[in-house]
C-alpha cells in the first residue's frame, strides 16, 4: 500500500479475448515506468481499466489512498490520474488555450450561477485557470504559447502531442498515463520528448506511466520497465533486466518483427 | 531524485465524497424505472387476458396484422439502413420516396382498372404496378442523392440531416401539386379479397402476401449485399470511403446503387401497403418513415438484418400492445397510445442495449 | 461564342419553368399581382426563370456584352420553347389532368398571356427572348455600378410588390398613404417606375459611398469606433423597441412568432449547439411548458375548484405567477427524460428524443388524461395577465414580453458559452470520452444542458399560451422541432445572432406568402436544401464553427458506433 | 457624365420591357370582372359620415372601382388542406354566382368587383392566430368565411377579429364551445350546424330507426370529432342505450385492426365514427374484415359526407349510414345545387368535392353578401359599409334559403339553428343527396 498507483490481479476479458490477465502493477511517486509489448499485449487496456473506462473483472486498483474500481473516469482524473491517448485526441474545434484551460476543469467549480452573474469568484477562478493553462503550455517553450489562439486542428502533428500532454499537466495530476508518446515523431523529436518527460518528473513531480514501442525512448527514460504479453505481466526491472529477459525477447521475436520498426 | 509529490489532497474526505459518489444512481433510477415499465406492462397484461374480452382468434390475427405492417415497416427501415451504413446520414426524406412510387402507380392502377386490365390479368398488372412504383421510387431517391445530397458529402452530419428534412417537405408538397391533395383509393384487385387459411391460422390474403413478399425481398437483398460485387462495395464503402476509393471501388456509383436499391424497395413497399390499406395520399410517407426509422434503431440501424427484425417488432407492439397493455388497466381509448406505446419500448430497448437489437453492443473505447 | 454554353442552362430552366407549371405554382402565383393589370407572379415565377438561366448561361463564358446578350437570349429562349412546347402538348389534347391536377384550363390561360394561343405563344417567345437578352445583356455590362444597380432595382421592385401585405399595413399604420404604389395587391405602374428608378438611384449612391466610407472607417480612431459601435447598439435597442409600434399589429404577431422561435432556438442551440446532443424532439418542453401554465391559469383546468376559483387559492392568478413553477417542473422532466437516455450517441438518442416529443404529443391528446389536459378540446380561456393595460393577447405588448425573454435567453448563452460551463459542452460535444478523462462529468453536463434546453423551452411554451390563450394538441407535433432545429442550423449552429436570422428567415418570411399556404412548406424545403447546399455553416455562422468546416472539408466528419456497417 | 447614359439605358430597357409586357395586356387576376354585373343597389341609408361616425368600429371605405375585399380562413396547408380547399372553392363559386352564372369569373357586388385575401388557418391555434392578424390588420377586410377547425377559431380567431369589429362567418366549425353563452364572441357566426344538433340527430337515428341498443365511438383527436362523438353518446344513453366502448385513434394513420378489434369484441349494434375521409376509408374497409363488426351498422359525419369517402372506402362504403345537412330540404330550385352547382363546381375544380363544407361556405359567403347589401352606403361610387351594422344584419339572417337549408342565425351565432340534419346511405356505391334515408328537424332551442 505505500505505491502510489497499485493494481493488483487485475484482468479483462472481452469476448473470448483475455486482454489483461491478471496483472499486477505499481508505480510510485515521482517513478518513471514504462510498459511495453507487442501489439494487441493489453497495454493500453490496461490504461483503460486504471482510467475507469473499462471495469476489471477482477483485481484491486488503490491510487493514494483511494479504490478506482468503480470509480467513474471523471473522478479518477479528479483523485489524481490523468492520460493521454494513443492517437492524438484534442478538442479540434476550440483554441490551443481552450485545450488546455479543460484540463483545470476539476480543479475549479464555477457552475451556472457562477457564469451567469460573473461573482468575484468565478472572475478569480477564470484567471487562475488561464494563468495554469498558459503555465501548462509554456512548459513546452515556444512551441505552443505563440499558438494559444489557434485551433487544435490547426496545429502540427507533434505540437498536438505537445498539447495532449499539456492539456493533461493542467489537471494537475499525480500520476500521468502517456500512451505512445513518441509515436510518429522523427529522431529530434524524439529526443526533445525524452527530455520532456524527464522533465515533467523533475519539475513537475508526477509518476509517470508510459506505453511505448520505441526502444530509445523506452531506454532514455524509464526507471523501470514492465512487459506484457498476451495480457500477462513476462517482465518487471530495469530496462537492461528487462530487454534480457528471454520471455521478452521471444514475444517480440516470435512474432512479426514487424513490431520493431514502429 | 524526485521531487516532493504536490500537496496530498485530503484524502480522507474525498474518499468519503467519492464512496457515496460511487453509488450508481443513475443505474438505480434505470432499474427502478425499468421494473416499474415491466412490472405495468405484466400486470396490464395479466388483468387483461383475465378479463377474457379477447379471444385466441383475435392475437392470433392481431399477430397476423402485426406482422404484415411491420414486413412493409422492415423494407422502408432497409433504404434507411443501407443509405446509414454507407454515408452515416439519416435520410429523412425517405418515406417520400415510398410514397412517389406507389402515388404514381396509383394512376397505372386506375388506367388499368378502367379497361378491367387489372382483374382480367392481375399478376401481369399486379407486376407492372410493381416496377412504375420501384421505377419511380428509384428515380426520385437517385435525382435525390444527386442534387441535394451528393454536394454535400464531408459537411457535419447535421448538414444532411437538415437537407434531408427540406426534401422531405419539398418532395411532399412537390406530389401534392402534380397529384392535388385528396386522398384517393387504389382500384380494388379482385384476386386479393378474401381469406387464407394457412396452418389453421385464417389471414386475410393481402396479409399473407404481403408477409411472404417482403421475407422475400429481404433474402434476395441480403444475398445481393452479401454475394455481390456491388454489395461487397457498399460494404467497403461503409467501412472505409477513402481506402474503399483506394482500393479501385467507384465510391459514387457505390453511393447511387445504395440509394437505388433502397427506394426499389421502397417502391415495393409501396405497392405491399396498398394492398393493405389501399389509398393514397401526398403526406402518406411520412409516418411510415418515421415508423421505419425507428424500426431501423429499434433493431440496430446499419444492419440489414436489424432492419427486418426493427420492423416485425414495431408491427406486432403497435397491433398488440394497445389492447393487451392498457385493456385490462382500464385506460380509456388504448389504441390512441400507440405511439407512447411504441417508443415507449424502443426506449427501454436502447437502454439495455444501446445498439438495438442487432448493432454489436456499443463497449466503450479509450 | 460557344453556343453550347447556353444549352443546359436553358434545358435546365426549361424543366424548372414546366415543374412550376405543373405543381400549380404558376397558376395560383398569378393570383397576386405584381404590377397590377401588367404582370401577375405566375408570370414573373417564369419570367425570373428565364432571366436566371440566360444569366448562368453567359456567365459560364464570362461572356463580353454583345454576346453575352445573345447566349442570355439563345437561353431565355430555350426556356421559352420548351415552356411552349408542354403548352403545345396540353392544347393538342393530351388531357392530364386526371393525373396531374394542376395542368388546368387556368394555367393554359396564364402561359398564354389571356390571349388566343397563336398570339400567346408569339409573346412568350417575345418576352422569353427579351428577358433573356437583357440578363445575359448585364453580365456583359463592365460596368460594375451599372449593373449591380439595374439588379438592385428590379430586385427591390419585387420584393416591395411582395412585401405588400406588410408593407401596405405597416404604411397605413404610420399614415402614409398607399393608393400611389399599391392597387390590388400589386404595385401600380407609377408605383413600379418610381420604385425602379429609386431603387437604381439608392445602390448608385450607395456603391460610390461604399468606397469613402470605408476609407473613413478605416482613419477612424478606436475610441470614436468604440463610441460609433455603442451608438448603434443603442440605436437598434431603441428600434427593436419602436417596432411594434411602427408596423403594427399583425406584423407585430409575426414578429412575436419569430421571438417565439428565437427563444426555442436559443434553448435547443444548448443542447445541440453547446453540448452536441442531437434533440428531434424539443417541442416536447415547448409543450409542457404551454401546458402547465394553462393548467395553473385556465378556468377550464381541472386545478379549478367546485366554486370555480381557480387555482388562485394558491396564489398562480396568472402567467406571471405560474411561470418560474411551470419552468421548474420543465426543468425536472428534462431531467427526468434525459436521465435515461444520455448514454445513447448521436442517432440514437435523435430517435429517442423523437419518441419522448411524440409520447408528450400523444399524450396531452389522449383521452386517458383528457381530464387534466383537455385532450382533444385543449384548454382555453387562457386569462389575459395583469396589468390589464398590458393585454398579453395583444401582439404588441407580448412581443415585449418575448424580447425580454429573448435577451434574458441570449446573455445567458452567451455567457455560458466562454465559461467554465460552457468549455465543459464543448470539450464533450468535441470528444466525450477525452472530456471524461479530462475529470468533466459527461451524465451531469449532459444532464445540465437537457434541463437548462427543457428550461428555456418552457418558456416558450408559456408565452405561446398567453400570446395564443387557448391550446390545442396539434400545435405540439413533430413540425415544431423541425422548425427550430432548422432555424439553429440555418442560422449557424452554436451562433447567438445565427438563431435569430433563422428564425426570421424561416419563420418570418413564409409569413409573406400565408396566402399561398399550400406552397408553404414547398418553398421551406426548397429554402433549407438551397441553403444547406451553398452555405453549409448557415447564414450568421460562429466563426470558430466555420474555421473548422473549412478546414475539416472533405475529412470523414462522423464517429460512429461500433457495428454500425452493413450486416 | 456616365450617370446620364446609364440612366438613359435604364430607361430605354424598362420602357422597352413594360411595352412588351403591357401590350400582352395580361392579366387573370380574380378582380377583372367580366359579364353582368349586380344591379341591385346599396340598401343602407343615411348620411354615410354621420353612420361611420356612430358605429364603434366604424366603415369600410371602398372607393369607386375598387375591390369589396372578403378574407377566407380556412385550412388550405397540411393533411387536411383538401378540407379548406373546399370551402374556399366554396367561396369564391359564391362570388362567381353574384352574376347569376358559374363562369369561373367573379361577378359584381354593388358596382364592386370582389378580391379575397385567402389565408391559412392551418387548422391550428396559431394558424388561426396569424391568418386573423394578417385580416384584422387590413383595413379594407369587410369579412371573413373562416374557420375551416374550431381550434383555429375558439378563443383565437373569433376573439381576434370580434375585437377589430370584423364579422366572420365558419362553414365547418361545429364545436358547441363556440355558441355558447360564455364563449361565443360578438361578431361570431356560423353556418355550419353545431355538434349538438349533428350528434343527438344520429343518435335518435340509430336508436329510433336502427334500432339500435349498444354503440361504440371513434374519434380521431380533432376536436369535431371528438364533440360529435360525445354529443351522440350523450344523447344515445339518454335514449336508454348502453355505449360499449369509446375509442380513439391518431390521424394518418392507416391500420385500425387492433381499434377494431377492441370495439368488435362487443359486437356493438353501431359504430359511429365521425372523422375524414382518409382514416374514415380504412375504418370501414377494416370493419368489414373484422369478425365482431360483421352485423355492425357504420355512420359517420359530414367530415366524411364526400365523395373522397366514398372512393376511400372502395366497396366496404355499401350500406354505411353518413349524416350532414339535409340537401334535399332546399326549397327554392330544387336542382340548383345537384344540377347546377355541382356541374359547376366539378368544372371549375377537376374533381368532386371534397367534403360537404363547400355548400356552409357557399351559403356563408352568400349572407355576408346579403348582409352587405343591406347595410352599405353608396356616396358616388364609394361604398361605405359600417361593420357594426353588417354585424347586426348577419345576426338578423333569418328564413333565408340557402343550399343547406333555412339560415335563421341566433344570438349566439349559429345560423343553423334550426337546422334539417339527414342520414344519407351509401347504395351502389354513392350517397344519393336528393334522397336522405332519415330527415329531422333539429332546434338548439328545442
Amino acid at each position: 500500500m505505500n505505491h502510489l498507483l497499485e493494481l493488483e490481479g487485475v484482468s479483462k476479458r472481452f469476448g473470448g479475448v483475455q486482454a489483461v490477465d491478471s496483472v499486477d502493477f505499481w508505480a510510485d511517486p515521482g517513478e518513471i515506468v514504462g510498459v511495453i509489448g507487442p501489439n494487441g499485449a493489453g497495454k493500453t487496456t490496461l490504461f483503460n481499466i486504471v482510467t475507469g473506462f473499462y471495469a476489471p473483472d477482477a483485481g484491486k486498483i488503490h491510487f493514494d489512498g483511494h479504490n478506482l474500481v468503480g470509480l467513474k473516469p471523471n473522478q479518477i482524473t479528479r483523485v489524481g490520474v490523468s492520460r493521454t491517448f494513443q492517437a492524438v485526441r484534442l478538442f479540434g474545434a476550440m483554441t490551443v488555450l481552450e485545450n488546455a484551460m479543460v484540463g483545470q476543469h476539476t480543479r475549479t467549480k464555477a457552475g451556472v450561477y457562477g457564469a451567469l452573474l460573473n461573482t468575484p469568484r468565478t472572475v478569480r477562478e477564470e484567471q487562475k485557470v488561464h494563468a495554469s493553462a498558459i503555465d501548462s503550455l509554456a512548459f513546452f517553450g515556444d512551441r505552443l504559447t505563440p499558438r494559444i489562439n489557434s485551433l487544435a486542428s490547426e496545429l502540427a502533428y507533434a505540437d498536438r502531442r505537445r498539447l495532449e500532454i499539456a492539456r493533461a499537466m493542467a489537471t494537475e495530476p499525480q500520476l500521468l498515463l502517456l500512451d505512445e508518446p513518441a509515436a510518429g515523431m522523427n529522431p529530434s523529436e524524439k529526443e526533445g520528448l525524452i527530455e520532456l518527460i524527464g522533465r515533467l518528473r523533475d519539475v513537475k513531480g508526477y509518476a509517470i506511466v508510459l506505453i511505448e514501442h520505441d526502444m530509445p525512448v523506452i531506454k532514455g527514460v524509464s526507471d523501470r520497465v514492465v512487459a506484457l504479453d498476451y495480457g500477462k505481466k513476462i517482465a518487471d526491472g530495469t530496462y537492461d533486466e528487462v530487454a534480457a529477459n528471454q520471455q521478452v525477447i521471444e514475444a517480440y521475436l516470435g512474432k512479426a518483427g514487424s513490431e520493431e520498426q514502429e | 531524485m524526485t521531487a516532493p509529490a504536490p500537496a496530498p489532497t485530503p484524502t480522507e474526505q474525498s474518499s468519503r465524497r467519492l464512496r457515496f459518489e460511487r453509488i450508481p444512481m443513475r443505474r438505480i433510477i434505470l432499474i427502478v424505472l425499468s421494473l416499474s415499465i415491466i412490472y405495468g406492462v405484466v400486470a396490464g397484461s395479466t388483468a387483461t387476458l383475465r378479463t377474457g374480452v379477447f379471444t385466441a382468434e383475435d392475437w392470433q390475427s392481431l399477430i397476423i396484422n402485426g406482422l404484415a405492417r411491420g414486413s412493409v415497416y422492415a423494407l422502408i427501415a432497409i433504404g434507411y439502413t443501407l443509405v446509414y451504413g454507407i454515408l452515416f446520414m439519416i435520410n429523412f426524406a425517405h418515406g417520400e420516396v415510398f410514397m412517389s412510387g406507389v402515388y404514381t402507380a396509383y394512376f397505372v392502377a386506375v388506367a388499368f382498372a378502367g379497361n378491367g386490365f387489372l382483374n382480367s390479368n392481375p399478376l401481369i398488372a399486379i407486376a407492372i404496378l410493381l416496377l412504375v412504383s420501384m421505377a419511380v421510387s428509384v428515380f426520385v431517391a437517385v435525382i435525390l442523392e444527386r442534387l441535394a445530397y451528393r454536394p454535400l458529402r464531408g459537411a457535419p452530419r447535421l448538414v444532411p440531416l437538415i437537407t434531408a428534412i427540406g426534401a422531405s417537405f419539398f418532395l411532399q408538397y412537390t406530389f401534392r401539386g402534380l397529384y392535388g391533395a385528396n386522398v384517393r383509393a387504389y382500384p380494388n384487385i379482385e384476386i386479393l379479397q378474401g381469406k387464407w387459411t394457412i396452418f389453421g391460422i385464417q389471414m386475410l390474403k393481402t396479409q399473407a402476401i404481403v408477409i411472404v413478399a417482403a421475407m422475400l425481398l429481404w433474402v434476395l437483398l441480403y444475398l445481393f449485399v452479401a454475394r455481390t460485387k456491388t454489395g461487397r462495395s457498399m460494404r467497403a464503402v461503409g467501412e472505409d470511403r477513402e481506402i474503399a476509393s483506394l482500393m479501385g471501388i467507384n465510391v459514387d456509383r457505390t453511393i447511387v446503387a445504395t440509394f437505388a436499391i433502397g427506394g426499389a424497395l421502397a417502391g415495393a413497399a409501396g405497392i405491399l401497403y396498398v394492398f393493405l390499406f389501399n389509398q393514397v395520399i401526398f403526406t402518406m410517407g411520412f409516418l411510415p418513415g418515421i415508423k421505419a426509422f425507428t424500426a431501423a434503431v429499434l433493431g440496430g440501424i446499419g444492419s440489414i438484418t436489424g432492419a427486418a427484425l426493427g420492423g416485425l417488432l414495431l408491427g406486432i407492439l403497435e397491433a398488440v400492445g394497445p389492447n393487451l397493455f392498457l385493456t385490462g388497466a382500464n385506460v380509456p381509448s388504448p389504441n390512441q397510445l400507440q405511439p407512447v406505446i411504441a417508443f415507449g419500448i424502443l426506449v427501454l430497448v436502447l437502454i439495455f442495449l444501446p445498439g438495438g437489437f442487432v448493432g454489436a453492443s456499443e463497449e466503450k473505447r479509450a | 461564342m460557344n453556343p453550347t454554353a447556353a444549352l443546359k442552362p436553358g434545358l435546365i430552366g426549361g424543366t424548372v419553368v414546366i415543374y412550376l407549371a405543373a405543381i400549380g405554382m404558376v397558376e395560383r402565383f398569378q393570383d397576386r399581382n405584381v404590377i397590377t393589370g401588367v404582370v401577375g407572379l405566375g408570370v414573373v415565377l417564369i419570367l425570373l426563370t428565364i432571366a436566371i438561366a440566360a444569366y448562368t448561361a453567359a456567365r459560364k463564358g464570362r461572356t463580353p456584352m454583345p454576346t453575352g446578350a445573345l447566349v442570355g437570349l439563345v437561353a431565355g429562349g430555350m426556356v421559352a420553347l420548351i415552356t411552349l412546347g408542354f403548352e403545345g402538348l396540353i392544347n393538342a389534347g393530351v388531357d392530364v389532368r386526371g393525373m396531374f391536377v394542376s395542368i388546368t384550363p387556368g394555367l393554359l390561360e396564364t402561359l398564354e398571356f389571356g390571349l388566343n394561343p397563336a398570339l400567346g405563344a408569339i409573346v412568350m417567345a417575345l418576352a422569353g427572348g427579351t428577358t433573356g437578352l437583357v440578363a445575359g445583356g448585364l453580365v456583359g455590362l463592365k460596368d460594375e455600378h451599372l449593373r449591380s444597380s439595374i439588379v438592385f432595382a428590379v430586385s427591390m421592385t419585387l420584393l416591395i410588390s411582395l412585401g405588400e401585405p406588410i408593407l401596405r399595413v405597416t404604411l397605413g399604420n404610420l399614415g402614409i398613404p398607399t393608393n400611389w404604389l399599391y392597387e390590388l395587391g400589386g404595385l401600380t405602374i407609377a408605383g413600379t417606375i418610381i420604385t425602379l428608378l429609386a431603387g437604381f438611384g439608392l445602390r448608385w449612391w450607395l456603391m460610390g459611398r461604399k468606397e469613402k466610407r470605408q476609407e473613413i472607417a478605416a482613419h477612424m480612431p478606436e475610441d470614436t469606433r468604440r463610441t460609433w459601435g455603442r451608438a448603434s447598439l443603442i440605436a437598434a435597442i431603441l428600434a427593436l423597441i419602436a417596432l411594434p409600434w411602427v408596423v403594427g399589429p399583425f406584423v407585430s404577431d409575426v414578429l412575436g412568432t419569430v421571438g417565439l422561435y428565437v427563444l426555442l432556438g436559443l434553448g435547443l442551440n444548448i443542447v445541440v449547439g453547446y453540448a452536441g446532443l442531437l434533440d428531434l424532439g424539443y417541442v416536447a418542453f415547448f409543450a409542457v411548458g404551454a401546458y402547465a401554465a394553462a393548467i395553473f391559469t385556465s378556468p377550464a383546468s381541472f386545478l379549478v375548484t367546485e366554486e370555480g376559483e381557480t387555482f388562485a387559492a394558491a396564489g398562480f392568478t396568472n402567467i406571471w405567477f405560474a411561470f418560474p413553477f411551470v419552468v421548474i417542473i420543465a426543468v425536472v422532466i428534462g431531467a427526468m427524460i434525459g436521465a435515461p437516455v444520455l448514454r445513447l450517441r448521436g442517432d440514437y438518442l435523435a430517435i429517442v428524443t423523437l419518441g419522448f416529443g411524440e409520447i408528450i404529443r400523444t399524450l396531452v391528446l389522449s383521452d386517458w388524461l383528457a381530464p387534466f389536459l383537455g385532450g382533444a378540446q385543449g384548454l382555453t380561456r387562457i386569462p389575459a395577465a395583469p396589468p390589464e393595460s398590458f393585454d398579453l393577447r395583444n401582439p404588441q405588448h407580448i412581443y415585449y414580453v418575448i424580447l425580454a425573454f429573448c435577451f434574458v435567453a441570449a446573455y445567458i448563452s452567451y455567457r455560458l458559452a466562454d465559461s467554465r460551463v460552457g468549455r465543459a459542452w464543448a470539450a464533450m460535444r468535441e470528444d466525450e470520452d477525452v472530456a471524461e478523462a479530462m475529470g468533466i462529468s459527461v451524465v451531469r453536463y449532459k444532464l445540465l444542458a437537457f434541463a437548462m434546453g427543457a428550461g428555456v423551452g418552457s418558456l416558450g411554451g408559456v408565452f405561446f399560451a398567453a400570446k395564443i390563450g387557448s391550446i390545442f394538441p396539434n400545435s405540439f407535433g413533430l413540425q415544431v422541432s423541425i422548425n427550430v432545429l432548422a432555424v439553429i442550423i440555418l442560422g449557424g449552429i452554436g451562433s447567438i445572432p445565427g438563431v435569430i436570422v433563422g428564425a426570421a428567415a424561416l419563420v418570418g418570411l413564409p409569413e409573406l406568402l400565408r396566402e399561398f399556404g399550400e406552397f408553404r412548406l414547398l418553398i421551406y424545403g426548397a429554402i433549407l436544401i438551397a441553403i444547406m447546399i451553398f452555405r453549409p455553416e448557415g447564414l450568421l455562422p460562429n466563426k470558430r464553427r466555420q474555421r473548422e468546416l473549412h478546414e475539416g472539408a472533405g475529412s470523414a466528419p462522423v464517429e460512429l458506433p461500433e457495428g454500425a456497417s452493413p450486416a | 457624365m456616365r450617370n446620364k447614359t446609364s440612366l438613359g439605358k435604364l430607361v430605354l430597357l424598362l420602357v422597352v420591357f413594360s411595352l412588351i409586357v403591357a401590350a400582352c395586356g395580361s392579366d387573370s387576376s380574380d378582380t377583372t370582372t367580366a359579364g353582368g354585373s349586380d344591379t341591385t343597389t346599396a340598401g343602407g341609408s343615411g348620411d354615410a359620415s354621420a353612420v361611420c361616425d356612430a358605429d364603434p368600429f366604424g366603415c369600410v371605405e371602398v372607393g369607386s372601382g375598387e375591390a369589396i375585399t372578403i378574407g377566407t380562413l380556412l385550412v388550405i396547408s397540411g393533411p387536411n388542406a383538401s378540407l379548406g380547399q373546399d370551402s374556399q372553392n366554396g367561396v369564391v363559386m359564391a362570388a362567381d354566382h353574384l352574376d347569376g352564372t358559374f363562369d369561373g369569373v367573379n361577378g359584381e357586388l354593388l358596382g364592386h368587383p370582389i378580391a379575397f385575401n385567402h389565408q391559412d388557418d392551418g387548422c391550428s391555434a396559431e394558424g388561426g392566430q396569424a391568418g386573423a392578424q394578417a385580416l384584422a390588420a387590413d383595413p379594407s377586410t369587410v369579412g371573413v368565411i373562416g374557420t375551416s377547425c374550431s381550434s383555429a377559431a375558439l378563443g383565437v380567431a373569433d376573439t381576434i377579429l370580434s375585437d377589430k369589429g370584423i364579422a366572420i362567418i365558419s362553414p365547418s366549425n361545429t364545436g358547441p364551445a363556440l355558441t355558447t353563452p360564455e364563449e361565443h364572441q360578438p361578431f361570431y357566426l356560423r353556418t355550419a350546424h353545431n355538434d349538438k344538433l349533428q350528434g343527438a340527430a344520429v343518435a335518435k337515428f340509430a336508436y329510433n330507426e336502427l334500432g339500435a341498443r349498444t354503440a361504440a365511438t371513434i374519434h380521431d383527436g380533432s376536436p369535431y370529432a371528438d364533440g360529435l362523438q360525445a354529443v351522440f353518446a350523450e344523447t344515445f344513453v339518454s335514449l336508454g342505450g348502453t355505449i360499449t366502448k369509446q375509442e380513439a385513434i391518431q390521424v394518418q394513420e392507416t391500420d385500425f385492426t387492433s381499434v377494431l378489434t377492441s370495439i368488435g369484441a362487443d359486437s356493438p349494434d353501431v359504430l359511429y365514427f365521425p372523422i375524414f375521409a382518409a382514416e374514415g376509408g380504412l375504418i370501414t374497409q377494416q370493419a368489414r374484415q373484422t369478425d365482431g363488426l360483421a352485423d355492425t351498422n357504420l355512420i359517420g359525419s359530414d367530415g366524411m359526407l364526400s365523395a373522397d369517402y366514398v372512393a376511400a372506402a372502395g366497396e366496404a362504403v355499401e350500406g354505411v349510414y353518413l349524416s350532414g345537412p339535409d340537401l334535399s330540404a332546399f326549397t327554392g330550385d330544387q336542382d340548383f345545387y345537384e344540377g347546377e352547382f355541382k356541374t359547376a363546381y366539378q368544372e371549375l375544380w377537376g374533381g368532386e368535392p371534397a367534403a360537404a363544407f363547400h355548400a356552409h361556405s357557399y351559403d356563408a359567403a352568400n349572407m355576408l353578401f346579403d348582409a352587405i347589401k343591406a347595410v352599405a352606403i353608396d356616396e358616388g361610387g364609394t361604398l361605405y359599409i359600417p361593420r357594426t351594422a353588417l354585424k347586426d344584419a348577419l345576426f338578423a339572417t333569418s328564413g333565408v334559403q340557402g343550399i343547406t337549408g333555412t339560415l335563421n342565425c341566433n344570438d349566439l351565432g349559429d345560423c343553423q339553428s334550426t337546422a334539417t340534419i339527414a342520414v344519407y346511405q351509401v347504395v351502389g356505391g354513392n350517397y344519393d343527396t336528393a334522397n336522405p334515408v332519415y330527415s329531422e328537424v333539429a332546434s338548439l332551442d328545442g
